[in-house]
């Protein structure tokens, strides 16, 4: 069985070794090997050369990522948490993300970290982040649900030509464990939705840990109310598998998006607007979001079980999308 | 004024009814032996605190992680000791000792980790100490050196209403790489803000040496790159943290701009708990164990006649009685009601709509009750708009 | 005749005397007046304690707004370009927003700058940079299309006792002129849309610059088609007015969203969503979005143009929703 | 390696093509007496570059505005030339003397201020200078001190396949107070790179004076808070800052880290094209009119019989003639085509929908084109998804 963790952790292995051009570079992933401990032992296979330990200087990092990605090399970097992106939002968005279209020199390079809340880690150690990046022209974002994705994303991301976000959500660092098959080459192309779970009275659209918590839902509305709910897991944020969501809601006509990031302004806005502009006249139910509240991410576990959307969340609002 | 933002000002003379618990020396920096008792007993406090706060960790009662200051205590302690009322103080996360001289209950300090209710912090954030505004504390958020930049705004107050009044904050040396911080120390500097910076070079952030953070001899250096007085300093020795700390602080309430106080310490545990910080070597361990600050401070107390080690004996007790108490009083208190989370993000009245999901199912309260659905024309550009949609 | 820009600046003056403790920060405001002459005159007549020069340092600007708000005063701080708001993006992210929420203790602050195309400025002198915020929670968002709301929300958002986010349309400083009423006292709370130009056969939602080229639009429909849309005037984003813009959705079933940021990720998402959760049983037709290109803003003019949305599209795009 | 970002490694041999424009001394830094005639044609070509792109701007065929270096062109000049082929530049937005250094055609430059097409940039960002990867030029973004943060990943990427090239960069006094630009040169100090940052100290940033922007004495102060040596010279004599820059790009080059060379020169004109600097001392325009760094170097040319009048003539005739001649074919080249707008925001083949208003009306191709409506099954979590909606 291999851990959501260990399937991040494979995924930089095995880059690293069949490509040389790729590097790490982040706060404390050398000889601690990573406050999770993604990187453990990386830094005695590859050597200090290639597994950089970095001051505490996210935009520094992004920079060097940058110009590394310039020169030919894969750096992937490492956020201690994904939160503390915001340091490097200027280099992100104004640099990595435009530096394709105003030169014609790409930059190819990964940031990864650890998103989402559940840990009782309080506003800075807990948030998505996705919408802060979500209107950048430039960037991709990826957030894995399975190990298997896990490990066939970051390798997509590694290869890819562009630079990518790639959010691993740390509730799901140990808890998701699956069989990953040992024959294929495990590889996950970017911008391909996964159909989780297969259905035809409703369409929950949704990523990272909440695929789990929409799950639980569609289990629990198939036993009690026996209709089978179709979940879609975007896997990629950007670019959005519309094709996937649309053929969904052509066959079921009733749409739930639902992520764990506050609901204004969130994801499940763009993936609205999209349905409605390719799928309205499929639609029998007004889409509806299941998000967390809008505020911060608190600490005290009351509080912040709150503030998530939950699976009883999921199953109210999927009740009303069947009943409507 | 309009209602709005807390102005502290007034509220400060809340500050005069936790003087017992507040300790600071003389504005001139002379102190008497009873000063010297409190800085003992700040230093026990502190650890003290911090020791339980872990129990409580690995009982399940406070979440998350915890950062601990165990070796250090001297550091946050002396440099707080030389501020007075009305002056301003924000902590790095390593800090407790700073938050306890300027008179946080021992019991508001337990909320803030427990996550409990009862105190300004109401759970909301209890991986970062508290802010207490009628105690002149501004908690950090976790963003490293971003503190800084924000009580630049308060010293900036304090200059603009011609208050004579100072500002403190801490920095690890690891966060001094951060561009908050280098914003922070620069824009305190050419507005020669009356700031004091505490650098608490412990060698370690994280698991990065500070040797790998800054290619500096010494971290005072980092002054001369906003030309601005620095003070090294045994971090552990609480009177010389005092001593430099009191200059500083002189200085700046004379007007004589920031001042960088460089307390060379150690790290004696991990980064956070779940850090074994093996990285560490033994014998780096051994040597700071060796400069312990309370220890240190026991000794010179007893050495100098100021203490004997009944007296000693006497005051530990107290200390965690006192604790104990305050422990106790933080228990009794309740976990915040679920639906509490959804309030405050703004002042009153609310902004926008609550979240659907507490309310019906459409997230509105019945469409009936919605305003008419042709809206009183408002004028276009140009003209008087107070008729449009302004309600 | 008043021009948006002499909206802002008189907003700012009065405020400043009106009450000592509202004072200005940002790169250049002081002897030279601000980048675009916002402040001229502002030294001259409040002192150097009230209209505070800094070093290019967007971060400590803002931070330096935090604690000042703490201690009561009433910041209005200046981005140069509102594109130069990124390095300062986790300090209003992280702490601004989050302040309130986590400790009690609000910070009113004003961080006020140009944004917007069309100056032929470049992939960074031109952005419109609300979506980057919309997901965060804590912030109110502000953007005026006339003199008269410029004026009335800045006063507003002076006083705002949270942190805003005013987002002033450069291409609208000198083109838009208004003849301000003398005798009200303008000003405009944070919240309320505005009802632009009445109409009943198609609703569109926007706001800043693109307002005017929607009256174009409809002006345009109106006289070759005899179609009457109905223009909604957001000013503020956040809080949104949704009450407004279903009162109009239920008159005329149809809607089409424009504004000039880019159209992936961008704030039509929000509003789409809103609405068909408040609004679904109203649509005669899919919500549509007119929007710039999903690119950085282009320097060169014929790019520039052919990135931002244009008179073209919004008739293209309404007419496509009339004969839907 | 798959196919990705340009490697510039290979593309780099094209520079060879255009070494005839690309001027640079000796390794050991002496200088041929036609060296001395490069350097001044070169101070020559920038001028004469910006008062044809200050004419084009008034004509309307440069947007926007424009940032000149009148009266600074010894600095960027004298800099660059102490660089070898194989080195990277990355200039700040007033350095356009450093690209015609490294071999920028003088018609590239022209066409990435008029936006036009024919070069790399193809109208994209015509507010910054341009980056030409085979020229090892890395164009800078607005936000200022960003752009060390970035060549920073190329000096890395140099040291990691063990070549001996080097970076320079530029950066005003006044970006050296953002966060980007502190932690840029903290990375590169304590990551020892082979990196050399030209710190333009030209007195003002906007109509901000340098003593407004740091309290420092000395801008070499910077230095010291990253540990890394510091030369000041006088920007203005090309000479002084080819030597200064010979001895930072020799030591970076042999492994010794990077150095801040601090140019002390003046800003003659305002900040951009719209920026009268009324604020400016009419006094000190006059004492560094007197400085002019052209001027200058064309007496100690003079005096030392290196050029006599007539040649200097000639020189300058030549290069009005280049320039001209660059400029019509600069003209010659369209604007770009509208629609080019959506191209290469992503590799090859573009990724996402193309914006619906410049298609169909709903933004897609034909539904009946769609996938079919019901995706082939993909297995769930745990399984093998080699047959879930991957395409
Ligand atoms: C901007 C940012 N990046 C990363 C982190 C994660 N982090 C928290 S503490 C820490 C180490 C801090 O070291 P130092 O500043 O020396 O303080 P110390 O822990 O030694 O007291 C790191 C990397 C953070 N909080 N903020
Ligand atoms: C982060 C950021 N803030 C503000 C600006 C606006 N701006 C452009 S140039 C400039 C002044 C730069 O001064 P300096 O660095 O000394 O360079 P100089 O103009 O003197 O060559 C400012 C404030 C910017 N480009 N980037
Ligand atoms: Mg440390
Ligand atoms: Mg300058």
């Amino acid at each position: 069985m291999t851990t959501y963790l260990e399937a991040i952790r494979e995924a930089l292995w095995e880059e690293m070794l069949a490509d040389e051009s790729v590097f790490i570079m982040g706060e404390d992933v050398g000889a601690y090997g990573g406050a999770f401990k993604i990187t453990e032992g990386f830094l005695e296979e590859f050597g200090a050369g290639r597994v950089i330990d970095t001051p505490i200087s996210e935009a520094a990092i992004v920079g060097a990522a940058i110009g590394a990605a310039h020169m030919g090399l894969r750096p992937v970097v490492e956020m201690q948490f994904i939160d503390f992106i915001a340091p490097a939002f200027d280099m992100i968005v104004n640099f990595a993300a435009k530096v394709r279209y105003r030169t014609g020199m790409g930059a190819g390079l990964v940031i990864r970290g650890p998103c989402g809340g559940g840990a009782r880690a309080g506003p800075f150690h807990s948030q998505n982040v996705e919408s802060y990046f979500a209107n950048v022209a430039g960037l991709k974002m990826v957030a894995p649900a399975t190990a298997y994705d896990a490990k066939g994303l970051l390798r997509a991301a590694i290869r890819d030509p562009d630079p990518v976000l790639y959010f691993e959500h740390k509730y799901l660092y140990r808890r998701v464990k699956e069989d990953l098959p040992e024959e294929v080459d495990i590889m996950v192309p970017l911008g391909a939705a996964r159909l989780h779970r297969p259905g035809d009275a409703l369409t929950i659209v949704t990523y990272g840990a909440m695929v789990y918590k929409a799950e639980e839902a569609a289990t629990r509305i198939a036993e009690e109310d026996g209709a089978e709910i179709e979940i879609i897991d975007l896997r990629t944020l950007r670019p959005l598998d519309i094709d996937a969501i649309l053929g969904s809601t052509r066959k079921t006509g009733r749409v739930l998006i639902t992520h764990e990031a506050p609901r204004f302004g969130g994801f499940a806005g763009e993936v609205t607007a999209q349905i409605c502009e390719g799928g309205f006249e499929w639609l029998d139910a007004p889409i509806r979001r299941v998000t967390a509240l809008d505020t911060p991410v608190p600490y005290s576990p009351p509080l912040e079980d709150y503030h998530l959307p939950q699976v009883e969340d999921i199953v109210t609002a999927a009740r009303w999308l069947l009943a409507y | 004024m309009p209602a709005g933002p807390a102005s502290v000002g007034p509220l400060f003379s809340l500050a005069l009814g936790v003087q017992a618990l507040c300790g600071y020396g003389m504005p001139d920096g002379s102190l008497t032996a009873d000063d010297l008792r409190s800085l003992l007993r700040f230093m026990l406090l502190t650890r003290g605190l911090e020791e339980r706060l872990e129990r409580l960790l690995k009982q399940g009662e406070v979440f998350g992680s915890l950062y601990r200051s165990l070796g250090q205590e001297a550091t946050p302690v002396g440099s707080a000791f030389a501020l007075q009322e009305g002056d301003w103080l924000a902590p790095s996360f390593r800090d407790l000792g700073a938050l306890l001289v300027r008179g946080l209950p021992l019991r508001d300090a337990f909320l803030q980790y427990m996550g409990r209710t009862g105190y300004a912090g109401e759970g909301r954030d209890g991986t970062n100490p508290p802010t207490v505004p009628h105690l002149g504390l501004l908690g950090p958020v976790s963003s490293l050196g971003t503190q800084l930049c924000a009580l630049n705004g308060v010293a900036l107050a304090f200059r603009m209403r011609g208050e004579p009044r100072v500002c403190m904050t801490y920095q690890g040396e690891g966060a001094t790489r951060t561009g908050a911080s280098h914003e922070g120390f620069a824009f305190a500097a050419v507005q020669r803000l009356p700031m004091v910076v505490v650098l608490e070079h412990n060698r370690w952030s994280f698991s990065t040496r500070s040797s790998a953070q800054a290619a500096v001899e010494s971290w005072s250096d980092v002054a001369k790159a906003y030309g601005v007085p620095a003070i090294s300093v045994d971090g552990n020795d609480v009177l010389a943290v005092y001593d430099a700390a009191v200059e500083a602080v002189v200085r700046a309430r004379a007007g004589g701009g920031p001042t960088i106080l460089v307390a060379e310490t150690f790290r004696m545990l991990g980064h956070a708990q779940h850090d074994a910080r093996a990285y560490v070597p033994e014998a780096e361990l051994e040597r700071w164990r060796k400069r312990d600050p309370i220890d240190g401070f026991e000794r010179y107390l007893r050495e100098h006649d100021f203490e004997t080690e009944t007296g000693l004996t006497a005051l530990r007790d107290e200390v965690n009685r006192e604790l104990d108490r305050a422990l106790e009083d933080a228990l009794a208190q309740p976990l915040p009601a679920p639906a509490d989370a959804s309030t405050r993000v703004y002042a009153e009245p609310e902004s926008g709509i609550p979240p659907w999901t507490r309310t019906d199912p459409i997230g509105y309260t019945d469409l009936a009750q919605r305003p008419p659905a042709t809206p009183t024309p408002g004028a276009a550009a140009g003209a008087d708009q107070s008729d449009g949609f302004l309600r």
